[in-house]
């Protein structure tokens, strides 16, 4: 476990770290003015070369880190108001060098990869733009150097991923997964202000007026830990929303509809690790929360178990990476829920690796299939696409945790983090390792339906699949190696300086084996199931019939929001216009109107036409008057 | 050989100019040949225009004449350069309309001039029976004026409600300075104030008072009093009618402020209840009523009653706030509702009279000047700056608010906001309809009434951006209390 | 001598009957005839009130108002007689053309 | 230099009578001119404006009616420079995009709307309340004839009850500014409407609740405030493009800018008293505004009961009574001002071409006019504000004020943000993605040079006040904190029940505020 309060680091003011952020911005203009004049190959080159400059720049930077240090670049003060002062600042310590390098580096892979997959849409420029402008909001959001800034690259990847997954805007359907997903994302943004906020004044509170990660961190200890449990509870239902945690995790499955690559960078590699990248920032808060530690902890186990039940059963390729993600998003949380920031981090690096590759993989599959994403309706595609299967073996040995792997270390690192840390808890580690299991099933089951036994695909689907081109198994095969490798970059030494020192946790051989065998045993059981008796999965299907229609129906959560949070509102604001506004409101406005118009009609009667009745009002009127006097 | 009497010619000059003219008026209408008849008009123009320039000449005099009964202060002086241009006005207004509704003009024009002549006595006078006298002199000037347009039977019916009730005022008029003089033991004005501070006020000098106020209620068309109003309004002539809403409406006043401001000064808080009453009673019910009026001249005389509340508002306010604020109101006033009565005019023709509101349809798109005119006297008589409307009523607010009457104040701000709905109506329908609506005369072949209307609607534009003028002059004007 | 009071009592009981006059009967003419008894009934209190006070100003007062009065009773009946030439009636209830 | 900023659209409008009825060109090119001019004439104003002063700058002054102690006197602070810019940079846009839509009287049109644009600056220049109330209603009947000749179908109703709901209001604050101008005559024995000298009256209490209250009415109905809301969505649908953009861009900011400057500063106790009810209300606005705009069929009354939200938030800002919360206000009165604005030029652009302002008759009209759809999102994205862009920065000051003055109306504010993104998203997707169902859409041509120029300016200004919001808050600031600075002063005791986490940090900040304040 981590001690919370690293030397302060020394810091050297730099000015280039700013192009990291204004090469994709530019990538975005040259794409929306130029794009549409200038043809799909000058895009195609542009785009992803804005990407790879900021990669350049990212490892540049990486390279000139102080140890134990970081470089600001303070570009200009961007809000002054009464006691709030925010500086338009970037920094890059040991943390925000690895996620840039990640964003930047599997970035410009899936970029190459979508120059092949979107050959034939006529719409490139506009998807290029998108996806340039979610790469500057994600480095935006990692370089940030104040939480406000954070904030801002946080609701940008949130604007783009609404634009990507609602890119095929024509189809009703897809549209509407978009805009579920910035709303879902914005209910997540809503907290995480509030805690902004909340930090922002309960330090003011004691006279320290700022938002900067740095300043936050020295003057972290004048807050009381209630107080800083609530902030922490707080950023973390941003943290739900953006990384799709129970209970915001609902719009990731359908922002699906969106294209491959992007569910590829966007909702497994980049945006999804948020949240984690932002309380890994904020750890010395965290560390002071014990409450809110345990919460990330629970919610990220429970997650984690959640998705991986819905994924056992899911038939479209797409839907079962997505919960899968959900799922290994549940570990990274354990694994901060538990103290153990750099396994989480760590994690998510490898994630990032083979969840990309899977999605790519699963991409170049659809492609092939000419786009069939059911998987009941492959198979046997091993043979016909040798890369891509390889490629997708490799993701998948990581993904279940095989020994060797890069999964292997990152995860069994964060189970024995889970037992060996002062947070955590043995029933965390049993629920971790169950998953693992299953996560090790599904995956499996997803590669024996697809890629073994034979083409269940209708003829002419079947007779012309072919292996992708090159420019999109190139970058397979590079994340395979990355796969591959990536587990031996334990980044734990790296950010130490950040998270503080870090003595390797000692556990019983049992905790340290147990999640590998589980894995095995998850591979073992899948084999058994699809390849050696298929029809074996149908008689499971039937038994527990109940169970697999639960689960096949995603626990109708789906339905349960829209049951009791949609239908309501939509009912009450029905309601309120209908009848608040236009009969009470409208109704008391025009009703004034009205009573006096009619004493108008009253009063006119008096007006007989007759002169005596005059003569009669008139002595009336002298009769009153001349009554007040002689009281 | 009886020495003739020291008579003070100078304070009657304005009066005896107009009977000049109204008599000269009458005789040379009897060998004149009809196609002639428009050098009346013109001579009963500078009549009133002399008899002006006179009263501004008079300026800064302070004596009084016929040992007490009359007075020659700036008072008095104001209200004759008030009535002498609400009777030009008048004129320039009927010159062409007397054709149209066939009425003798000779004995019109000489009427008018009568009519100012009372007036003219009522403002000067500072004795209760010769106020009475310019009282009876005007009135039955116009009950005539009202029963001259003798095609239509509602005037003759009008001029007849008019007289009964007119005259069955004056009784209690009458009756209210026969209490006062047993009271005080005198009719003149100074007198009775100085018997009023002195000497104890009993029940007598107080049922005085009571039916002084319903002889001038009547006049003034406060509101018990004011069913006559909206019949007389409609069924008089038009130009008769905007004489009467503005003339004798201001004479009223004139003679109603200079007995209670100034000789029952001192007893302000025994009246100022009772008229803080008429004043609501008569706002309320004027603007209430003019909201469903479908006739414009009926809704007119309804908006002059309401107009009238507001002028008792200044009367509450008292003699050293609300005095001022009267007279500066009462010119305000005068000016809109001449302008209003000018284009009503414009907008009647021989045939139907085009007197319903709904008329007014698709008006100001086909007679732009016309249209614009009557909107500037709508917004004005609603009271929206920088008119000379929301001048008057600030002035008017103000003081009742200075003089502590928050209530009145509001009162009579909310009844504003009722009237904008019926005065803002006919701008609607000028505007803001398109289908339908009349034709009417052009305009080039009224050159005297164009005039008229444009000259007030200058005014009302003119006074209200820079009302500084106007308001010095009221201040001034207003009686130094004694 | 009789005290003013009576006096004052009298003009107001005749005062009181002219209006009465006024408010029931149906002919203009006898309501303009009421109308001329309520002034008279004024002229008495200002006799009485001036013998009262032992001053003139009274008594000369009651020739204003007659003349006033006289004035109006010539206005007044041509008004009258010009109403029944129109509409052949004076009966105050069918004069009613102008009415809300 | 203030009174020709505010008095050249007034001579251009007399200018424009002398122009026959037939030559519309010139009519429109000297309309445009004058509005142009105008907008050069208050950018010198920026220009020349020091930020570094709390008092008001390019006073001119001279005596109306002295027996009233009424004096023409003008100037401008830091509260009021930015929203004079904002009229006289929408009212030339207002006026270019009128070239396309308004054809039948032209001439009225144009008059009315530069007889506008006088008064709108004059009620934000005028430093002395009569004038201020004269501009304050000669801004409403040129806007009721706007909405009653060139409106929809139900235009006279709309057209009516904006006035008369309006009037009252104003008509109410009439008496309250008199009784001050008594006030000031029984405690200085001059009558006088200066609001620098207003400002040193001492009111007891209780008269200053009936005062405060008068003047909120006016001022809440013109916002509009919650309760008070309902004559906005009629009068949006039926007035004209350009008026629906003047009504919402700047009318609207003139009840805000009403209660900065005259009900809160000359009655502060009564303010304090007030602030529990006035959060309750613009957070009801906030939430209601929102939920009723997402059942809306219209276009236009979406857009309108969005402004009702949007207001809501401003008026949280403002009675956060910190400079945060303020400045948010002030910040989020421009960026309303420019979306909304903006959002009624888009609505207008479609309702020219197709006539119809009903969401169902339209739907994937981005594959039709991409331009109009790309525009159409970047402003959609300020106003439920997006940071980057200019909304996000005043709402997140706004919220951060609301939320440090009383933590509730934070949380509840901040629900507003999640509504927000669902009315205009839902909208979004219901206009412009989607099949293109109807084939009236098909014919829709995209957006033409003359409405690009109008959107130019305002996209520009929308990025560059979200990217560099530095310039504008700078040049509130010290306004802003003088005024909070007279407000705190007569803060009552805060008891400790009232939430408020920021109560301590706060008073020793606004010790140091008041300080450089009055010194």
């Amino acid at each position: 476990m981590e001690h919370s309060h690293a030397a302060l680091a020394t810091v050297h003011a730099v000015s280039y770290l700013r192009f990291i952020v204004l090469f994709p911005l530019l990538g975005v203009l040259f794409n929306i003015f130029a794009g549409p004049r200038v043809g799909r190959r000058a895009i195609n080159l542009v785009s992803p070369g804005v990407v790879l400059l900021s990669f350049f720049f990212s490892f540049a930077a990486l390279l000139q880190l102080p140890p134990g240090g970081a470089l600001v670049d303070t570009v200009y003060t961007w809000i002054t108001a009464g006691r709030l002062q925010v500086d338009f600042a970037l920094r890059v310590d040991p943390l925000s060098a690895t996620m840039i390098l990640i964003v930047t580096g599997v970035g410009f892979l899936i970029h190459v990869y979508s120059t092949g997959y979107m050959a034939h849409d006529e719409d490139v420029a506009r998807y290029f733009a998108y996806l340039n402008l979610f790469t500057a909001s994600m480095l935006l959001l990692v370089l940030g150097d104040n939480l406000l800034l954070l904030f801002v690259g946080w609701e940008g990847v949130g604007l783009c991923s609404y634009l990507l997954i609602g890119f095929w805007y024509t189809d009703d359907e897809k549209a509407s997964a978009g805009k579920k997903a910035f709303i879902v994302n914005r209910i997540g943004d809503a907290g995480f202000l509030l805690g902004i906020f909340l930090l922002f004044w309960s330090l003011g509170a004691k006279g320290v007026w700022t938002l900067s990660f740095a300043e936050i961190q020295t003057h972290a200890g004048l807050l009381a830990v209630e107080t800083v449990t609530v902030i922490c509870l707080l950023l973390f239902v941003g943290a739900t929303g953006k990384s799709a945690q129970i209970p915001l995790y609902v719009w990731l499955p359908d922002a699906m509809a969106g294209p491959t690559p992007v569910s590829a960078l966007i909702h497994a590699a980049t945006m999804v690790t948020a949240g984690i990248y932002m309380i890994a920032r904020l750890h010395f808060l965290y560390s002071m929360a014990p409450t809110a530690l345990a919460v990330v902890a629970i919610v990220g186990a429970l997650t984690a178990f959640f998705a991986a039940t819905i994924a056992l059963v899911q038939t479209d390729i797409k839907r079962v990476l997505a919960y899968s993600t959900v799922s290994q998003l549940g570990y990274m949380f354990l694994g901060l829920g538990v103290g153990a920031y750099s396994a989480g981090v760590f994690h998510l690096m490898t994630h990032a690796f083979f969840k990309a590759l899977l999605f790519l993989g699963a991409g170049s599959v659809i492609h092939a299939m000419s786009d069939e994403q059911d998987i009941r309706r492959m198979g046997g595609l091993k043979t016909k696409m040798p890369i891509t299967y390889g490629t997708f073996l490799v993701a998948c040995l990581a993904i279940a945790g095989f020994p060797g792997l890069s999964g292997f270390f990152s995860k069994d690192l964060i189970l024995e983090e889970t037992v060996a840390s002062p947070h955590g808890s043995v029933v965390l580690w049993l629920i971790g390792t169950l998953t693992a299991g299953l996560t090790a099933f599904y995956m499996f089951r997803l590669l024996f339906v697809t890629f073994w036994g034979e083409t269940r695909a209708p003829h002419e689907v079947a007779h012309h699949i072919h292996e992708s081109p090159t420019v999109m198994t190139m970058p397979l095969v590079l994340l395979a190696v990355l796969s591959f490798i990536g587990g031996y970059f334990t980044l734990v030494p790296f950010l130490a300086p950040v998270f503080g020192g870090h003595h390797p946790a000692h556990v019983s051989a049992l905790v340290k084996y147990l999640p590998t065998v589980a894995g095995l045993a998850g591979i073992g059981l899948a084999y058994q199931m699809y390849v050696r008796d298929p029809a074996m999965a149908e008689r499971v299907a039937q038994r527990y019939a109940a169970v697999y229609r639960l689960l096949l129906n995603k626990y109708y959560v789906d339905e349960l929001y829209d049951r009791f949070v949609v239908q309501p509102v939509v009912a009450a604001s029905q309601w309120l216009w209908r009848v608040w506004d236009t009969v009470i409101i409208d109704g008391t406005v025009n009703g004034t109107a009205q009573t006096v118009a009619a004493n108008g009609l009253l009063l006119r009667l008096w007006q007989t036409g007759n002169v005596q009745v005059y003569a009669l009002s008139f002595l009336l009127g002298a009769m009153v008057i001349l009554g007040y006097y002689l009281w | 050989m009886i020495t003739p009497p020291p008579v003070n010619w100078l304070s009657l000059l304005p009066g005896l100019i107009l009977t000049v003219t109204g008599l000269l008026i009458l005789f040379w209408d009897l060998w004149m040949k009809p196609e002639e008849r428009r050098l009346l008009a013109w001579l009963g123009f500078i009549g009133f225009v002399a008899a002006g320039i006179v009263s501004v000449l008079l300026w800064g005099r302070n004596e009084s004449a016929f040992n007490g009964m009359l007075a020659l202060d700036a008072y008095a002086l104001f209200f004759n350069v008030i009535f002498c241009v609400v009777g030009a006005m008048t004129i320039l207004m009927s010159v062409h309309y007397l054709e149209t509704v066939e009425i003798q003009p000779g004995e019109y024009y000489a009427l008018l001039l009568f009519a100012t002549v009372g007036m003219v006595v009522m403002a000067a006078a500072t004795d209760l029976i010769v106020i009475f006298l310019g009282l009876e002199t005007m009135s039955i000037a116009v009950y005539v004026l009202a029963g001259m347009w003798i095609r239509r039977l509602q005037s003759s019916e009008a001029a007849l409600k008019y007289f009964l009730l007119g005259a069955f005022a004056s009784g209690f008029f009458l009756y209210g300075i026969a209490l006062l003089y047993g009271a005080t033991g005198s009719v003149q004005l100074d007198k009775i104030a100085t018997a009023a501070t002195t000497g104890g006020v009993s029940s007598l000098f107080l049922v005085g008072i009571a039916l002084l106020i319903v002889g001038f209620g009547f006049k003034v068309a406060a509101a018990p009093f004011h069913v006559w109003t909206p019949d007389v309004y409609e069924g008089a002539p038009t130009t008769v009618t905007a004489f009467m809403a503005v003339g004798v409406k201001a004479a009223a006043f004139a003679a109603f402020a200079r007995v209670f401001l100034h000789t029952f000064g001192s007893l302000h808080a025994e009246w100022e209840g009772i008229l803080w009453v008429l004043a609501v009673l008569t706002m309320t019910v004027g603007n209430i009523t003019a909201l469903v009026q479908r006739n414009i001249k009926r809704m007119l005389a309804y908006s002059s009653i309401a107009h009238a509340g507001y002028l008792l508002i200044a009367m509450v306010a008292g003699r050293d706030l609300g005095g001022a604020a009267l007279l500066y109101y009462l010119v305000a006033y005068g000016v809109m509702t001449l302008g209003a009565f000018g284009v009503v005019l414009a907008v009647g023709r021989q045939g139907e009279p085009n007197e319903e509101v709904s008329d007014y349809i698709g008006l100001g798109l086909r007679y732009p000047v016309l249209g614009a005119a009557m909107t500037v006297f709508m917004l004005s008589l609603t009271g929206v700056p920088p008119l000379v409307g929301f001048t008057g009523k600030f002035y008017i607010f103000s003081a009742a608010v200075q003089a502590g009457y928050i209530w009145l104040a509001v009162l009579g701000v909310l009844n504003s906001v009722i009237s904008a709905y019926y005065y803002i109506r006919v701008v609607v329908n000028m505007y803001m309809y398109e289908e339908g609506g009349k034709t009417i005369e052009a305009l080039s072949a009224r050159p005297a009434l164009v005039t008229a209307i444009l000259l007030a609607a200058v005014a009302t534009v003119f006074m209200g951006v820079f009302p500084s003028a106007s308001i010095s002059l009221a201040k001034e004007s207003f009686l130094p209390p004694g | 001598m009789v005290p003013i009071s009576y006096h004052l009592v009298l003009s107001g009981v005749l005062f009181t009957i002219g209006v009465m006059g006024v408010l029931l009967r149906r002919n203009t003419i006898i309501i303009f005839m009421a109308i001329e008894l309520m002034l008279n009934a004024v002229n008495l209190s200002f006799v009485a009130l001036a013998r009262h006070l032992g001053s003139l100003d009274g008594q000369l007062i009651v020739f204003f108002v007659m003349a006033v009065a006289a004035a109006e009773a010539a206005v007044g009946l041509a008004i009258i007689l010009l109403v029944f030439r129109g509409r052949e009636t004076v009966n105050a209830d069918e004069l009613n053309l102008l009415r809300w | 230099m203030v009174s020709a900023v505010v008095f050249i659209p007034l001579c251009a409008a007399l200018i424009l009578l002398f122009i026959p009825r037939e030559e519309e060109e010139i009519t429109r090119r000297v309309a445009f001119g004058a509005t142009v001019l105008t907008f050069l004439l208050s950018l010198l104003l920026l220009v020349e404006f020091q930020s570094d002063t709390a008092d008001f700058q390019f006073v001119e002054r001279f005596s109306w009616i002295e027996d009233f102690g009424i004096q023409y006197a003008v100037g401008i602070d830091g509260i009021s420079l930015f929203l004079v810019l904002l009229t006289t940079l929408l009212m030339p846009l207002v006026i270019l995009s009128s070239w396309d839509d308004i054809h039948k009287r032209v001439k009225e049109y144009l008059f009315f709307f530069l007889l506008l644009e006088t008064g709108m600056i004059g009620t934000f220049v005028a430093l002395d309340l009569f004038l201020f109330y004269v501009f304050w209603e000669v801004v409403l009947i040129p806007m009721s004839f706007l909405i009653g000749i060139w409106g929809g179908p139900r235009r006279i109703y709309a057209a009516l009850k904006f006035l008369l709901y309006t009037m009252v209001g104003s008509l109410l604050m009439l008496v309250a500014i008199l009784y001050l101008a008594y006030l000031h005559h029984a405690q200085y024995g001059t009558v006088t409407f200066d609001l620098l000298q207003l400002h040193k009256l001492t009111i007891p209490p209780e008269t200053q609740i009936w005062l405060f209250a008068a003047f909120a009415l006016s001022f809440a109905i013109k916002v509009p405030l919650f309760p008070l809301h309902t004559w906005l969505p009629d009068a949006h649908v039926e007035a004209p493009t350009g008026g629906s953009v003047i009504l919402a861009g700047v009318l609207l900011k003139m009840g805000t800018y009403g209660f900065l400057r005259f009900a809160m500063p000359l009655f502060p106790a009564a303010a304090h008293a007030a602030v529990p009810v006035i959060m309750a209300l613009a957070v009801i606005g906030i939430i209601y505004g929102a939920l009723v705009a997402m059942v809306q069929p219209d276009l236009k009354k979406l857009v309108a009961y969005s402004s009702v939200s949007h207001l809501g938030f401003v008026m949280l800002g403002l009675f956060a009574f910190n400079v945060e919360g303020v400045e948010g206000a002030l910040y989020q009165m421009l960026n309303h001002g420019l979306s909304t604005g903006a959002l009624f030029f888009l609505v207008g652009v479609i309702y020219e071409r197709r006539h119809t302002r009903l969401i169902s008759d339209y739907g994937g009209l981005w594959k039709q006019v991409p331009v109009y759809a790309a525009v159409f999102l970047v402003v959609l994205l300020s106003s439920i504000g997006l940071p980057g862009l200019n909304g996000f920065v005043g709402e997140f000051l706004i919220l951060l004020g609301a939320f440090g003055a009383n933590p509730w109306a934070g949380v509840l504010g901040v629900s507003g943000v999640v509504l927000g993104a669902v009315y205009m998203l839902w909208m979004y997707q219901r206009v412009m993605f989607g099949p293109l169902r109807h084939v009236e859409n098909t014919k829709l041509t995209d957006l033409s040079r003359r409405e690009v120029a109008v959107f130019v300016p305002l996209l520009a200004l929308m990025l560059v006040m979200g990217m560099y919001p530095k310039p504008f808050l700078i040049r509130m600031e010290k306004s802003v904190e003088a005024t909070l600075a007279r407000i705190q002063l007569a803060r009552p005791l805060p008891d400790p029940t009232t939430p408020g986490v920021e109560r301590a940090g706060d008073r020793d900040a606004i010790q140091e505020v008041s300080h450089s304040a009055t010194d």
